[in-house]
Formats: structure tokens, C-alpha cells, sequence
């Protein structure tokens, strides 16, 4: 049998616990075996995970990594070592000759359908939104906020009025919220909520709710990610929008690799997976249904 | 009248804050009535600074044994999924917060016991379940946030009694539970006997081991409602982000409160006043709608401006200054 | 006049430890600085060597006023000290204590082979041949204080300051010190020593400054100065010397407590021991000869391995201090800094610290009841104090070593151990304390007393034991007793039964 | 000399022993690329540690190292990118700003007589407070010096890579090592951390010495930044969160006491390659989940401490 390593950020979120889970999933049912590696958010353990892989002698090496720079040399040695490459769900800014292809979605492109969403929804109507941003420097936060301003811009309507990072998570995104509605004027002045994540909007809708206003109505809120407790607000009425983020790169990355090894057919440099949106249009509890299991 | 001079500096500290952050957002001290009960940035404080204020409390008397507790984040988080992972089962609000209160316990109990049995010094050993708890909070939850409908367990974290947000009450309750136990028994004597030389206490009949333990339990507890508050709060538990990095929070809140590194003389009242000034500083950071990329720096620049002012040097130069000042009066 | 001091002050909150002091030190004598506990003396030495910055006052070293900040500039100026706790670091070596801030050195770095043979020299002086490599920590108080002796002989070009260097040395060290310092004074250095053994002053001392409550009393050259009069100028009244009376025939009271080969593998050599209620056991010998560990070993420090210890009722459980105390045991140790006082505590909490401790946490002693036993022990032991609340740390050291005491006698023990119970204490108070210890042993109280000072043991003991080598070697009783017995017995010269 | 260097031996053992175990199960271990992986990744980690040892053998902490790295990185990343400066002159000027900002620090805990837990702690959040205002974003390193650096490296039989910057922390390491154990200022700085009221009635410079330490730590911290910038070839502003409790680890495992006045720099090269070994032992594993990945890394650092106390206790049986 194959033998894959895996280097994986962290376990910071539900989403990413789903992906190392299907991604255990793709390896046992193609027969691989998968050398699993917890980064712990650093990029340190990641280069020393990969090295380590090489030293190893694995037959393939998929990375998620944590920030998009910095892995030139230790792509080299992978490359010198013949060993194939395939990045997960986070790019890299080194050369393309160092890694086999790239499994992802685009990080600009999913802000840009949040925010393209939101244009529709208003239809001209003034709007003041609020946004609770990713982690501060994480690439997520970066590109979904490029994506989501480019998606708004020329649309005077619309207006990001506060903006402040609630790290990804759901303690934050409730606390951050909090204040935001108290600055708002009790949250009547605010009309939507942009949220990098879908964590982050489920703590901001808790928070409206106790602020006595409806989420969903008095607030529209829109995120990215579609893990399962957003479908179950989206049904509930309290959240409106969520943008695609599949958990599931590994089994595109397989397909790339099993090509590759048997014929050694060249992929593509990027799979991009679809960034689809999901509104309350979309069966949400049907949803929900089908993602709670995949160990999001 | 002793007390109100021992935290006269923090409560100077408070006001002089409150003034700054209401320059950057003059509503800070209203509070409206919503829905029959109060809101407004106070309220907001007073709530958010639950966490910190429950965590400062048991870390004071750690402090004091000349200890520290880096494992109360990660105990929050356990705690936490221990009472989802009840609710998940089934079993209602009062067996998870039992639950999660007896895992405290236990966390209390094995860094007590590595501290004081083993002879692990407080760093490390309380390190080692920082970096071991969060695995076993994600054990429980198994890496995803581990959400539940619980209302009564809810209220716990965002329910209203008597005017206030609960958690308020949790805080309040807890730190005057522990003062008020410290100084009305003889536990708050013991415990700084053994925070300034532990080896004479033992020598006069102090049963140090037990008190060391004790005090790890303590922490471990305030730790556990600590995770309940936040749990409750969002309804859901989050094994990797819960109480992420609150403990130098706690530590930054108990020395706000003038409370020696070094083990001995501890005020809980004055730790629970430096919860809240930390509290303050992110909010007023939020209301005043600084760009996030600002947050560190100004925390930091605070804090050191507190710190700085309350150091002792500064003290006891301000105090020579006085005196000379009076004395100069006193002859004219 | 080498160093002369005007009118230095020194306040602390609540005290004037030093008001308005006047001393002058010429090259080539000693001086000896007299007063009793918390007179000022430490606080004058501290002053005049920068570790506290005085309030008033100034200070001319050869004509030339000096303003030392810090010990280091002290140094400089040729000011070598040793204050009254040893003040060496436990975790260096004794190569590295000795030789701190004169390290020999090559190429800039330290030279160890260097330093190692240098420090093995200058103990030599003192009669020391041991490893310099080992930590100082690993050796005895004893041995640090020759060491922190030793150092500051070596740094000291123009003054060198003793307090109280000779609390826990016996008669030979103090002899071999005594040559080493009177070799200094003959090379015309100024040398100023502080002192509760009033014999050694008079061995000593060219001259005696005496300080009462922070002032100046006196100054003057000691020849022609009885005793008598030296101990009223300190005290500012007459003294009632505790003669020494050896204690009656004991009319043989039935023993109250036996050990029954008790000992610590490498510490102390298994022994038996029998005490009888209102008896006081002496326990003598030679530094390092296994008193201290003698003293923990019973009450449950570092716990005996073999023996068995019984009073009337059955065995006792020694195997912890806790235990012991509730035995009725109590210890009150040699080194009070680290195993004595709690420092940031006020004075009244050490006191009822013990007894608090034995009554549980769940049961404080009312806050009235406190006071009223801190007030007793404070007036009964004339601790020297501003005031109950006063933190014992700021205690000056005598006065400290009376309020460790204070703890014990307030947990009314049956058995208390001292182990030097009148170090760096004053001879008003030294009086005052075997005193107390002569009315506690007729109301039934045991004592073992570990002395250095062989008076003091023949003073109070009715019967004395001695050990050499970590071994009992020999046990003197009744009119036995002597001082002269028990040197004899020390060196295994006399034929002590 | 034997007492004092019981820990530093026990810490020895146990890596020897360590070690052996994990090729026992793994043979691979013994491989010059897996040695050569554990200098190579460590290199940042063992420089730090080598501040952070000087500062814990005074009595003092310093959390700030992570943040100082990173803000580093950050740092050379756009001084390079917005400049036409050399890399060396940008080394030179970091050098320069971390080791002040180390000496400012040690400075505060002096002077105004602050606990370094907190002093440093707000360093930490500074530090990184000011590389999110240098840049948010990760920034790319393209200068062709850096090319150079990090290929530099001699190719061991077996294809193993004994890198620049694994050979400089080794250097780094030797240096501390005469640093501490060879000068009246390593002397002064075991004194301080023996006691600090004691130290300084011995005529130790108490201040001079603390800023100097911080300062050396802040030093350190930028040398770490400028191997992590060589190793990963890129300046980020959220990278080595934690790193310093990392460093405080290896140093312990080391046999460095936290309270200050006892331990060998020897020692934390040591702890570091251990910290590292259960690294590699871990990837090598690869069975582990994600938590169980933190829970194992908690218990095999008990038992590391654990043996080590117990070695101890029974050598001072022994004798
Ligand atoms: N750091 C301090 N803070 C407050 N008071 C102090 C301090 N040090 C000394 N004192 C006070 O100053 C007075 C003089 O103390 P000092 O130590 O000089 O006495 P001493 O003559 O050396 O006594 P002893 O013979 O017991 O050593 C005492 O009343 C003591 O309580
Ligand atoms: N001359 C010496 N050479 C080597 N080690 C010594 C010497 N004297 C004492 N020690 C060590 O010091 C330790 C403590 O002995 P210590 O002097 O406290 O015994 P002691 O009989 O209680 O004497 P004292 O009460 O006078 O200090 C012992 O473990 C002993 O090994
Ligand atoms: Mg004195
Ligand atoms: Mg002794």
C-alpha cells in the first residue's frame, strides 16, 4: 500500500476537524496509509513534519499549510527527494514546479459571493453592515475580506460601518458583537452581519437574539464555511447565507496522486472546489442532516 | 477602612479608565432597561469579566503560595466539554455543571498533587496539563464544538437574576465566598505562611502538602464555573478556543491587583478589580472601534502604564515626595 | 582617625534605628560596636557599607568623605563586610563565593584551575581543608560563616566590618579567626566588630563603641573597663547573671520519654536516649559532629530509620514535624532566616503561627486572644519592637531569634528542642532566656539544648551529651558537668564516663 | 563538581535513552537526515534557549522571545521588501533593536522593581503588537542572499543536511555556555539568581546585570528571528505564538531550575534535541489524532520530568 502523510494545521475549528476526518476516510477506503501530523498552528512543526516525511520515505506528502509563505526549501527537499506534493484547501506563494497541485477553493472568491449575495438581498436599499473578522493576519481573514469590500465596492448603499477581528471563534464572535450592537445603537442602526466564519456568526446571533432584535430579519447575516450549526440557524430563520467550504480535499487530492502514480499524469496546478451558496432557499435542515456525521 | 486603602489604587486605576474610554465613546456609563433588563457597556463589563474574575480568584491563592496556574484556560475548556458532553447525553443542566465542577476538581487535584507530592515546580507542572488539557477537552468533543438547547444550563451563562447578567452573580458569589472563607478561618494566615517560606511553616506544624493541594483544587474550581460561564454563554463547547490564552489574563489581573508574584500577603479583592480594569481595556478597544491590528498595542501600552504607576519604586518615591512636601508645609 | 562617621540617621517607618551617631576608627585597632538586640548596630554597618541609604549624616574614609550606594562601591574603597546573616549564595560554589568579583582570569575568561587552588589556599589560613567545588549550601552554617569570613578579610584593603561573625563557630574556629584578624590589625587595618560574647570582646577589642535605641552611649578604649560596667552601659541598668548552679542531685524524676536506638543511616548513628519530665538534656560537640541532625532526626525532619521512640502511654509517631508536635514536641531551629521566621508576617502571626497550625484552619484564634499572647511574649522575652504588627523581617536579629522562640513556648510543649537558642542574642536577653528556660523545666517542660557556648550548657543542663562523629560518645551527669569535662570529652581526651 | 552536575547527566540518560527507544521502534531515527533534521529544525528553538536560559538562571522569565521572532521576521521580511538595504545591514539594525528592547525590559524590571513575569508579558504583547503594524500579511523573503543561506548546508553520508543555521545554534549554544560558565558576568548572573538580596550585599551589580541579561535574551530572541526568517524564508506576524513556553520547557528539561541559580546551558541543548525527539517521534508515529497528539506531548514531558527526579533522588540516595 501507498503510504501519504499528512501535515495538518491544527485542530483550531469544527471545519478543520472535518477535514482531517474525511481525509482519514478517502485514505482508508483507497487502502493508504496515512501518517497523520498535528501542526499545533505552527508553521515550524509543519516544515519538521514534512522533512521528517521525507526522511521516512513516504510515497506522497499532503499539506495544509498554515500561511501561504516560507515553504520554498522545504518544498525542495521533497522535490529532490521525488516525492509528490499536493496542498490542501490554503495556497502557497512558492514556485509551481514545487508542488504537484493544489486542492482548494478561493478564499477572495467565497468573500465575493457573500458579499455579492448581500448586494442582491438589499437591492439598493441603504445598509450598514458589521463584519467580525478572521484571525488578524490569517490568510482566510485577509481574502475573504478583499473578496467581500470587492463584492460591495461601487454599491453606495452598502457600508462596512465596524469591523473588528473575533479570532474565528464563537466566544468572540458573541462578545465582539455585544459591543458592536451597543456602539449601533442598541443594533437598530446596524441592518447585516458578515462574518468570516460560521462560528463567529453563531455567537453574533446569540447575541442579537438577547439584544431582543431577530437575527435573520432585523439583522441579515451571511458567513462562510457551511458547517452544520449554521444550516440549523439557517432553518430556524436566524441566519440567511453561507458560503461553501468543503471539508473534503483529500478525495480530489487522491484522484490527482492515483493518476499520477499510475501514469504519472501532470494534474492541473489548482482544483478548485466549488464555492456554492446556500441560502434558506436550500433545504438548510436537509442540510444540516447530511453534514452533522462528518465529524464536523 | 484597611481594605478600602489596600485597593484604593485599582479602584483609582478603574475610574481613571472609565474617564478615558467615555472621551472615545460618551455613552459608556448609560444603561438603558430592555426587555426588563439592563444593558449598556457597564453591564456588558461587569458580565464579560466573569471568566477572569472567577479564574484571578483561585489564581490569587496559587500566587500566594508563591505558585501559578498557567492550566486555568485549558481546565475551562475540559470543564466546558465535560458539561456538553453531559447535556449531549441526555442528562440535565444540574449533573453537567456537577460534572464539570468535579473535573475541575480533578484538574486542581493532579496539578496539586504534581506541585506538592511530586515537587514539580508550579510552571511546569501546571504547563503540562496546558498542553495535555486541550486534548482532553477535544477528546470529549472530539474536535468539533459540541453545541446543546439546554435553556436551564443557558441561563447559567446569559440569563438575568435580580437585575444583573448570572454570570455577574457566579463572580460576585465566588469572590466574596473565598475572602470572606480566607479571613474569617485561619486558611488565609496558613496559606501565606507557606507562599513566604514554606520550609519554616512546615517546620511550625503547617501541613503545607494539603494547603498547596488545596489551593491548585481551588483554582481547578473557579477554573470549572470559569468553563461553565463560557460554555453557557454560547451554547456550545469549544474545546480548542475556550479560555485560549486567559490565563496570563488572570495572572496580568491578580498583579493589577497589586498581589506579589512572590508568594505571601494576597488581596481576592483587589484581583477581581483587576479583572475588571483588564475588561475594561478591551471593551473601551472596542466601543472606541480601533482597527484590530491595534488591539495588542494598546493593551500592552496600558497595562504597562498601570504597571509602571503602581509599581513599588514609584510608590515609595511618591510617598518620600509627599512627606518631604508635607514637611516643608509643616515648617512654613 | 581611618573612618569617621558624624551624626548618621537612619529612619524606618516607626523606628529610629540610628539617631545621630558619632564613630570614629583609627588604622590598626579593633573596634568593637556593643548594644542590645535592635541598638542599631547592623543598621549602622549597613549604612556605613551602602546596602541602606542613610537619612543624614556623613562619612570620611582617610580624611576623604564617601558616599557608598552599594556594596560593590564599598569594595571598591577597600570596605570588606560580613553581615550578620551569612550572606554567601548557597547555590555557588565555595571557590566561587571566595573568589566572586576577583576571579583570576586568562584571556579574559575565569580561570578555574586558577581559582580553585587560590580558594584552597586562603581556607587554609582558617584550618579548612575541603572541596571548594561543592556547593556552599552542602556545608554547615558554620562552615558559610568561616567562608564569608574568609571572603571578606580578602577584599577588605583598608576597613574590614565582623557582625557578629562568631554566632555559630566554636572555640577553635573562633581562635583561628581571632589570629587571622589580629594579623590584620598589626598591618594597621581598621576592623570593626560586633559581638554578644562579651569574653571574645575583651580578647579582641582595642576600643567599644556601645549604642543604646540608635544613639551613641559611649566610646571608649576597653582596657580599664570592668564586665560589670560594659554590660549597664548597654543595658542602662544593672544585671542579674544567671550563675552557673548545677543542677541539684536530680532526685532521678522517672523518664518520660525513651528512644530506643534511634538513628539515620549516614546521619546520626543509632543511640538511646531517656528524658525525664523537667530535665534539660545538653547535647555538645564539634561543628558538623551530627547535633542538628541529631535535633531533626527526633523531631521528624529527616525521620529516624531504625529505633523506636515510646513515652508512658506507647510509641510515638515521629515521622513528620506535624507528628511530633502532637507528640508535644517542639523545635526551634538554628537557622532562623530559612527555617524560623516567615518574614513578611507581622510578628504576632509568627508567634501564634504554631498554634494556630495545631488548632486547624477551621478554628482561628480569636483576634483578641492573639493579641493578648503576642503582648505577653513581646514583654516576657523584651522583643524589641514598634509594635505587634511590625513584619518580623525588620526585626533586628536578636530580636527575631526571640520571637521564633515565642512560638514554641506558646504551643506548650513537653519536649522542646533548641538548637542554639541564644544565637545573636544580647546578654540582657541571654539572662532573661535561661531564665525562662529554668521556670518552664520546674513546671515539667524537657529540654534538649544544643550550645556551642559551653557555659551556657553547664549553666542549664543537668546532664550533657556529646557527640563526635556523628556517634553519642560520651554523656556527662550531676556534678560532672563542667566545662572543662565537656572539652575533654569533645576531643576524646578525658576519661568522661 | 559531580553534585552539581547530576541534573545535567540525568538529563543526559535520559535522552540517550530516549533516543534509543524511538530507533528501536523506528530505525530510520538513526539516519543523518533525521539528525541532521533535528539541528536544522531546531536551530531557532536552541538560540532562543540560550537567552532564556541566562535569563532563568538569574531568577527571572522571558515571555516575550516568541513575539520578539516573530515581530523579527516581519521586520527583515519588509525592511528587504521596501528597501534596498543589504540583508547583513538589516540583521545588523534588528540585532541592534531587539537587544534594546531586551535592555529596556530588564531595565523596567529593575528599576521599578516589576515582577519579569509581567514586565515581559507585556513585552510579549508589544512585540507583536508592532509586527501586526509592520505587516498583517505574511510577507515573502526574495533576496538571493537568502538563496544563499539556506543553501548552505554540508551533505552528510546518507543524504542528511548539516545546515548553516544548525552548525550557528551549536555555535550559539558554546558561546552561552563560556558566556555563563567562564565569566564574572555568568557568575554574577548565577549569584542573582542564587538571591537577589544576598547577590547584591556580596557586590554584585545588580542592575547592570539584570539589564544585560534581558538585553542578552532580547539578543538572542533576534539572532532566533533571524534563523527562523533564513529557515522558513518569509516574515509572519503570527508566527512562534507560544514558542516561548516552548523554550522555558526545553530549558527545565535541561535541568535548569525555573527559581533560578542552578542548571548548565549544555543541559538545554539537551532539552531542546528532546523537545525535538518527541517531535520527530511523534510524526514518525503518525497514528495519533490531533488530541491525542497534545495529550501524548504532555505525558511524555511528565515522564521526562519525572525520570529526571527520580534519577536525581535515587543518585542522592546513593552516595
Ligand atoms: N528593614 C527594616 N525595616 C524596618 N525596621 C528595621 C529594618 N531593619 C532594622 N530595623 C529596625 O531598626 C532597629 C535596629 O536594628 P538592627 O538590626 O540595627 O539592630 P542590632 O543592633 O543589629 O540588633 P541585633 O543585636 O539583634 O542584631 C530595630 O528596631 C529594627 O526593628
Ligand atoms: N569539617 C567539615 N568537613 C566537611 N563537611 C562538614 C564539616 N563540618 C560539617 N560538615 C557538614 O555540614 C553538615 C551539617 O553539620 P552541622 O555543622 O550542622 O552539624 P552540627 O553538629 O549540628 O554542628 P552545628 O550545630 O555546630 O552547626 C553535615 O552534613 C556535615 O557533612
Ligand atoms: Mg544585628
Ligand atoms: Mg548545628
Amino acid at each position: 500500500a501507498q503510504t501519504v502523510g499528512f501535515s495538518q494545521i491544527g485542530s483550531e475549528s469544527g471545519w478543520r476537524a472535518a477535514e482531517t476526518t474525511l481525509t482519514r476516510q478517502q485514505a482508508e477506503e483507497r487502502g493508504y496509509q496515512l501518517q497523520f501530523s498535528d501542526a499545533q498552528q505552527r508553521q515550524e512543526n509543519q516544515i519538521a513534519a514534512i522533512r521528517s516525511f521525507v526522511a521516512q520515505g513516504v510515497d506522497a506528502i499532503l499539506l495544509a499549510p498554515v500561511v501561504a509563505t516560507g515553504w520554498d526549501s522545504v518544498l525542495e527537499e521533497a522535490a529532490e527527494a521525488e516525492i509528490p506534493v499536493v496542498l490542501l484547501d490554503r495556497r502557497v506563494d512558492s514556485d509551481e514546479s514545487l508542488y504537484l497541485t493544489a486542492v482548494g477553493s478561493d478564499l477572495v472568491h467565497e468573500g465575493e459571493v457573500a458579499g455579492q449575495w448581500l448586494v442582491d438581498q438589499v437591492a439598493g436599499e441603504e445598509c450598514r453592515i458589521v463584519e467580525l473578522q478572521g484571525t488578524t493576519g490569517s490568510s482566510p481573514a485577509i481574502d475573504r475580506k478583499t473578496g467581500f469590500e470587492t463584492a460591495i465596492a461601487g454599491h453606495d448603499n452598502l457600508e462596512i460601518v465596524r469591523s473588528q477581528t473575533a479570532d474565528f471563534t464563537r466566544a468572540r464572535g458573541k462578545e465582539v458583537m455585544e459591543s458592536f450592537l451597543q456602539a449601533e445603537g442598541g443594533g437598530a442602526d446596524i441592518c447585516a452581519l458578515y462574518a468570516h466564519n460560521d462560528d463567529m456568526a453563531v455567537g453574533a446571533i446569540q447575541a442579537i437574539k438577547e439584544a431582543g432584535l431577530a437575527p435573520g430579519s432585523d439583522i441579515l447575516v451571511v458567513s462562510i464555511d457551511a458547517v452544520p450549526d449554521i444550516f440549523q440557524a439557517i432553518a430556524a430563520g436566524e441566519a440567511n447565507a453561507t458560503v461553501e467550504l468543503t471539508p473534503n480535499m483529500a478525495g480530489p487530492a487522491f484522484d490527482a496522486l492515483e493518476a499520477f502514480w499510475a501514469e504519472g499524469t501532470m494534474p492541473e496546478k489548482f482544483i478548485q472546489t466549488e464555492s456554492r451558496l446556500y441560502t434558506q432557499a436550500d433545504d438548510p435542515q436537509g442540510e444540516y442532516d447530511r453534514r452533522k456525521d462528518l465529524g464536523y | 477602612m484597611t481594605v478600602l486603602s489596600r485597593i484604593a489604587p485599582q479602584l483609582i486605576v478603574l475610574a481613571a479608565l472609565i474617564a478615558l474610554v467615555s472621551v472615545f465613546y460618551p455613552g459608556f456609563l448609560s444603561i438603558d432597561i430592555q426587555n426588563g433588563r439592563p444593558v449598556g457597556p457597564v453591564i456588558d463589563i461587569l458580565k464579560r469579566s466573569a471568566p477572569v474574575a472567577l479564574l484571578a480568584v483561585g489564581m490569587t491563592l496559587v500566587i500566594a503560595t508563591r505558585g501559578i496556574d498557567l492550566s486555568v484556560g485549558t481546565i475551562m475548556a475540559i470543564c466546558g466539554a465535560a458539561a456538553a458532553w453531559a447535556l449531549t447525553q441526555g442528562l440535565g443542566a444540574g449533573a453537567a455543571i456537577a460534572l464539570a465542577l468535579t473535573a475541575g476538581l480533578a484538574a486542581g487535584l493532579w496539578n496539586g498533587v504534581l506541585v506538592a507530592v511530586v515537587g514539580i515546580q508550579p510552571f511546569v507542572a501546571t504547563l503540562i496539563l496546558m498542553t495535555m488539557g486541550r486534548g482532553v477537552a477535544q477528546l470529549i468533543t472530539e474536535g468539533r464544538i459540541l453545541t446543546f438547547t439546554d435553556p436551564g444550563f443557558g441561563w447559567v451563562g446569559s440569563g438575568v437574576a435580580l437585575g444583573l447578567p448570572v454570570p455577574v452573580w457566579i463572580w460576585l458569589a465566588t469572590a466574596i465566598a473565598v475572602a470572606v472563607i480566607m479571613r474569617r478561618t485561619a486558611l488565609g494566615l496558613l496559606v501565606e505562611a507557606v507562599g513566604i517560606n514554606r520550609r519554616a511553616a512546615h517546620l511550625a506544624g503547617v501541613n503545607a502538602t494539603v494547603l498547596l493541594i488545596a489551593v491548585y483544587i481551588a483554582s481547578g474550581f473557579c477554573a470549572a464555573l470559569a468553563g461553565i460561564v463560557v460554555t453557557a454563554d454560547i451554547r456550545g463547547a469549544d474545546a480548542n478556543n475556550a479560555g485560549l490564552w486567559l490565563e496570563l489574563d488572570a495572572i496580568l489581573a491578580v498583579v493589577i491587583g497589586g498581589n506579589s508574584l512572590l508568594g505571601g500577603r494576597f488581596s481576592v479583592a483587589a484581583s477581581v478589580l483587576g479583572a475588571l480594569i483588564i475588561q475594561t481595556i478591551s471593551a473601551g478597544i472596542l466601543l472606541a472601534g480601533f482597527a484590530s491590528e491595534y488591539n495588542l498595542i494598546i493593551k500592552a501600552g496600558l497595562v504597562l502604564i498601570i504597571l509602571v504607576l503602581q509599581s513599588p519604586r514609584i510608590a515609595s518615591e511618591w510617598r518620600l515626595w509627599r512627606d518631604s512636601h508635607r514637611a516643608e508645609r509643616g515648617r512654613t | 582617625m581611618l573612618l569617621s562617621i558624624r551624626s548618621l540617621t537612619k529612619v524606618f517607618p516607626g523606628t529610629r534605628a540610628l539617631d545621630d551617631v558619632d564613630l570614629d576608627i583609627a588604622a590598626g585597632e579593633v573596634h568593637a560596636l556593643l548594644g542590645e538586640n535592635g541598638a542599631g548596630k547592623s543598621t549602622l554597618i549597613k549604612c556605613l557599607t551602602g546596602a541602606y541609604l542613610r537619612d543624614g549624616g556623613t562619612i570620611t574614609l582617610e580624611g576623604a568623605p564617601i558616599d557608598p550606594r552599594s556594596t560593590l562601591q564599598a569594595q571598591e574603597l577597600g570596605i570588606g563586610t560580613v553581615y550578620q546573616e551569612v550572606n554567601l549564595l548557597p547555590n555557588l560554589t565555595v571557590a566561587q563565593n571566595l573568589m566572586f568579583g576577583r576571579e583570576p582570569r586568562r584571556f579574559g575568561l575565569i580561570d578555574m584551575r586558577g581559582m580553585r587552588s587560590q580558594a584552597r589556599a586562603t581556607l587554609a589560613q582558617y584550618g579548612l581543608s575541603i572541596d571548594v567545588d561543592r556547593d556552599l549550601g552542602s556545608y554547615s552554617v558554620a562552615i558559610q560563616q568561616i567562608v564569608a569570613i574568609a571572603r571578606a578579610v580578602e577584599i577588605s584593603g583598608k576597613v574590614l566590618i565582623l557582625d557578629e561573625p562568631t554566632a555559630s563557630l566554636d572555640a577553635a574556629e573562633v581562635a583561628m579567626v581571632f589570629d587571622v584578624v589580629r594579623g590584620l590589625r598589626d598591618r594597621g587595618m581598621a576592623i570593626v566588630f560586633v559581638s554578644h560574647f562579651l569574653d571574645q570582646v575583651f580578647d579582641l577589642a582595642d576600643r567599644v563603641t556601645i549604642l543604646r535605641n540608635g544613639r551613641r552611649v559611649a566610646s571608649q578604649p576597653i582596657v580599664g573597663l570592668s564586665r560589670m560596667a560594659l554590660v549597664e552601659q548597654m543595658l542602662g541598668r544593672a544585671l542579674e547573671e544567671v550563675v552557673a548552679s548545677p543542677a541539684p542531685e536530680a532526685e532521678q524524676a522517672p523518664a518520660m520519654l525513651h528512644f530506643d536506638g534511634i538513628g539515620r543511616a549516614g546521619v546520626v548513628a543509632p543511640f538511646d536516649l531517656t528524658v525525664a519530665a523537667g530535665e534539660v538534656v545538653g547535647l555538645a560537640g564539634l561543628l558538623g559532629s551530627g547535633r542538628t541532625e541529631t535535633a531533626e532526626m527526633l523531631f521528624g525532619i529527616r525521620p529516624a530509620q531504625t529505633g523506636t521512640a515510646r513515652d508512658a502511654d506507647g510509641p510515638l509517631d515521629l515521622r513528620h514535624p506535624r507528628a511530633a508536635i502532637a507528640a508535644g514536641f517542639g523545635f526551634a531551629p538554628e537557622d532562623r532566616k530559612t527555617d524560623g521566621i516567615v518574614a513578611d508576617l507581622s510578628i504576632r502571626e509568627n508567634i501564634i503561627l504554631g498554634l494556630q497550625a495545631r488548632r486547624g484552619w477551621a478554628r482561628p484564634i480569636p483576634r483578641a486572644e492573639q493579641n493578648r499572647l503576642a503582648d505577653d511574649y513581646i514583654r516576657q522575652l523584651d522583643i524589641r519592637t514598634s509594635g505587634r504588627e511590625k513584619p518580623i523581617g525588620e526585626l533586628s536579629g536578636g530580636n527575631q531569634q526571640k520571637a521564633v522562640l515565642a512560638r514554641w513556648l506558646a504551643m506548650n510543649p513537653r519536649f522542646l528542642i533548641l538548637d542554639e537558642p541564644t544565637r545573636g542574642i544580647d546578654v540582657g536577653a541571654h539572662a532573661e532566656i535561661l531564665r525562662l528556660i529554668r521556670t518552664l523545666t520546674d513546671k515539667g517542660l524537657s529540654l534538649l539544648l544544643i550550645s556551642s557556648e559551653l557555659d551556657e550548657l553547664v549553666a542549664v543542663a543537668d546532664r550533657v551529651i556529646v557527640l563526635r562523629d556523628r556517634a553519642h560518645v560520651a554523656q556527662l551527669t550531676g556534678a560532672a558537668v563542667g566545662a572543662d569535662a565537656i572539652m575533654h570529652a569533645i576531643a576524646g581526651t578525658g576519661d568522661a564516663a | 563538581m559531580n553534585t552539581r552536575l547530576l541534573p545535567l547527566y540525568a538529563t543526559i540518560a535520559i535522552f540517550v535513552l530516549a533516543y534509543a527507544l524511538a530507533y528501536s521502534q523506528f530505525p530510520a531515527m538513526l539516519s543523518t537526515r533525521v539528525i541532521g533534521n533535528l539541528l536544522t529544525d531546531n536551530a531557532y528553538l536552541g538560540i532562543v534557549a540560550v537567552g532564556m536560559t541566562l535569563v532563568i538562571l538569574s531568577g527571572g522569565i522571558d515571555l516575550s522571545v516568541g513575539s520578539v521572532i516573530a515581530f523579527s521576521g516581519v521586520f527583515i521580511a519588509v525592511a528587504l521588501r521596501d528597501t534596498g538595504l543589504h540583508p547583513l545591514a538589516v540583521f545588523a539594525a534588528l540585532l541592534l533593536l531587539t537587544t534594546v528592547f531586551g535592555a529596556g525590559m530588564g531595565f523596567l524590571i529593575d528599576r521599578l522593581a516589576m515582577p519579569a513575569f509581567i514586565v515581559t508579558l507585556a513585552g510579549m504583547f508589544l512585540a507583536r503588537g508592532a509586527a501586526y503594524l509592520l505587516s498583517v500579511q505574511a510577507v515573502p523573503i526574495t533576496h538571493p542572499f537568502y538563496k544563499l543561506l539556506q543553501d548552505a548546508y554540508w551533505l552528510m553520508p546518507g543524504r542528511g543536511r548539516l545546515t548553516l543555521i544548525g552548525v550557528l545554534m551549536l555555535a550559539v549554544v558554546a558561546l552561552g555556555a563560556v558566556v555563563a560558565h567562564r565569566t564574572r558576568f555568568g557568575t554574577s548572573v548565577y549569584a542573582l539568581g542564587g538571591g537577589a538580596q544576598t547577590a547584591r550585599l556580596m557586590g554584585v551589580p545588580q542592575g547592570r546585570t539584570t539589564v544585560l541579561v534581558y538585553a542578552f535574551s532580547g539578543l538572542m530572541a533576534g539572532l532566533s528571528g533571524i534563523v527562523f526568517s533564513v529557515y522558513t524564508g518569509s516574515g509572519y506576524s503570527l508566527a512562534t505564538v507560544g514558542t516561548e513556553l516552548t523554550a522555558i520547557a526545553a530549558v527545565v528539561i535541561g535541568g535548569t531550575l525555573l527559581t533560578g541559580g542552578s542548571g548548565t546551558m549544555i543541559g538545554t541543548l539537551v532539552g531542546v534535541l528532546t523537545m525535538g525527539l518527541i517531535q520527530t517521534y511523534i510524526v514518525f508515529d503518525g497514528s495519533l489524532s490531533s488530541w491525542w497528539t497534545k495529550i501524548v506531548i504532555g505525558l511524555l514531558l511528565l515522564g521526562f520530568i519525572l525520570l529526571q527526579k527520580g534519577l536525581l533522588r535515587l543518585s542522592q540516595r546513593g552516595r
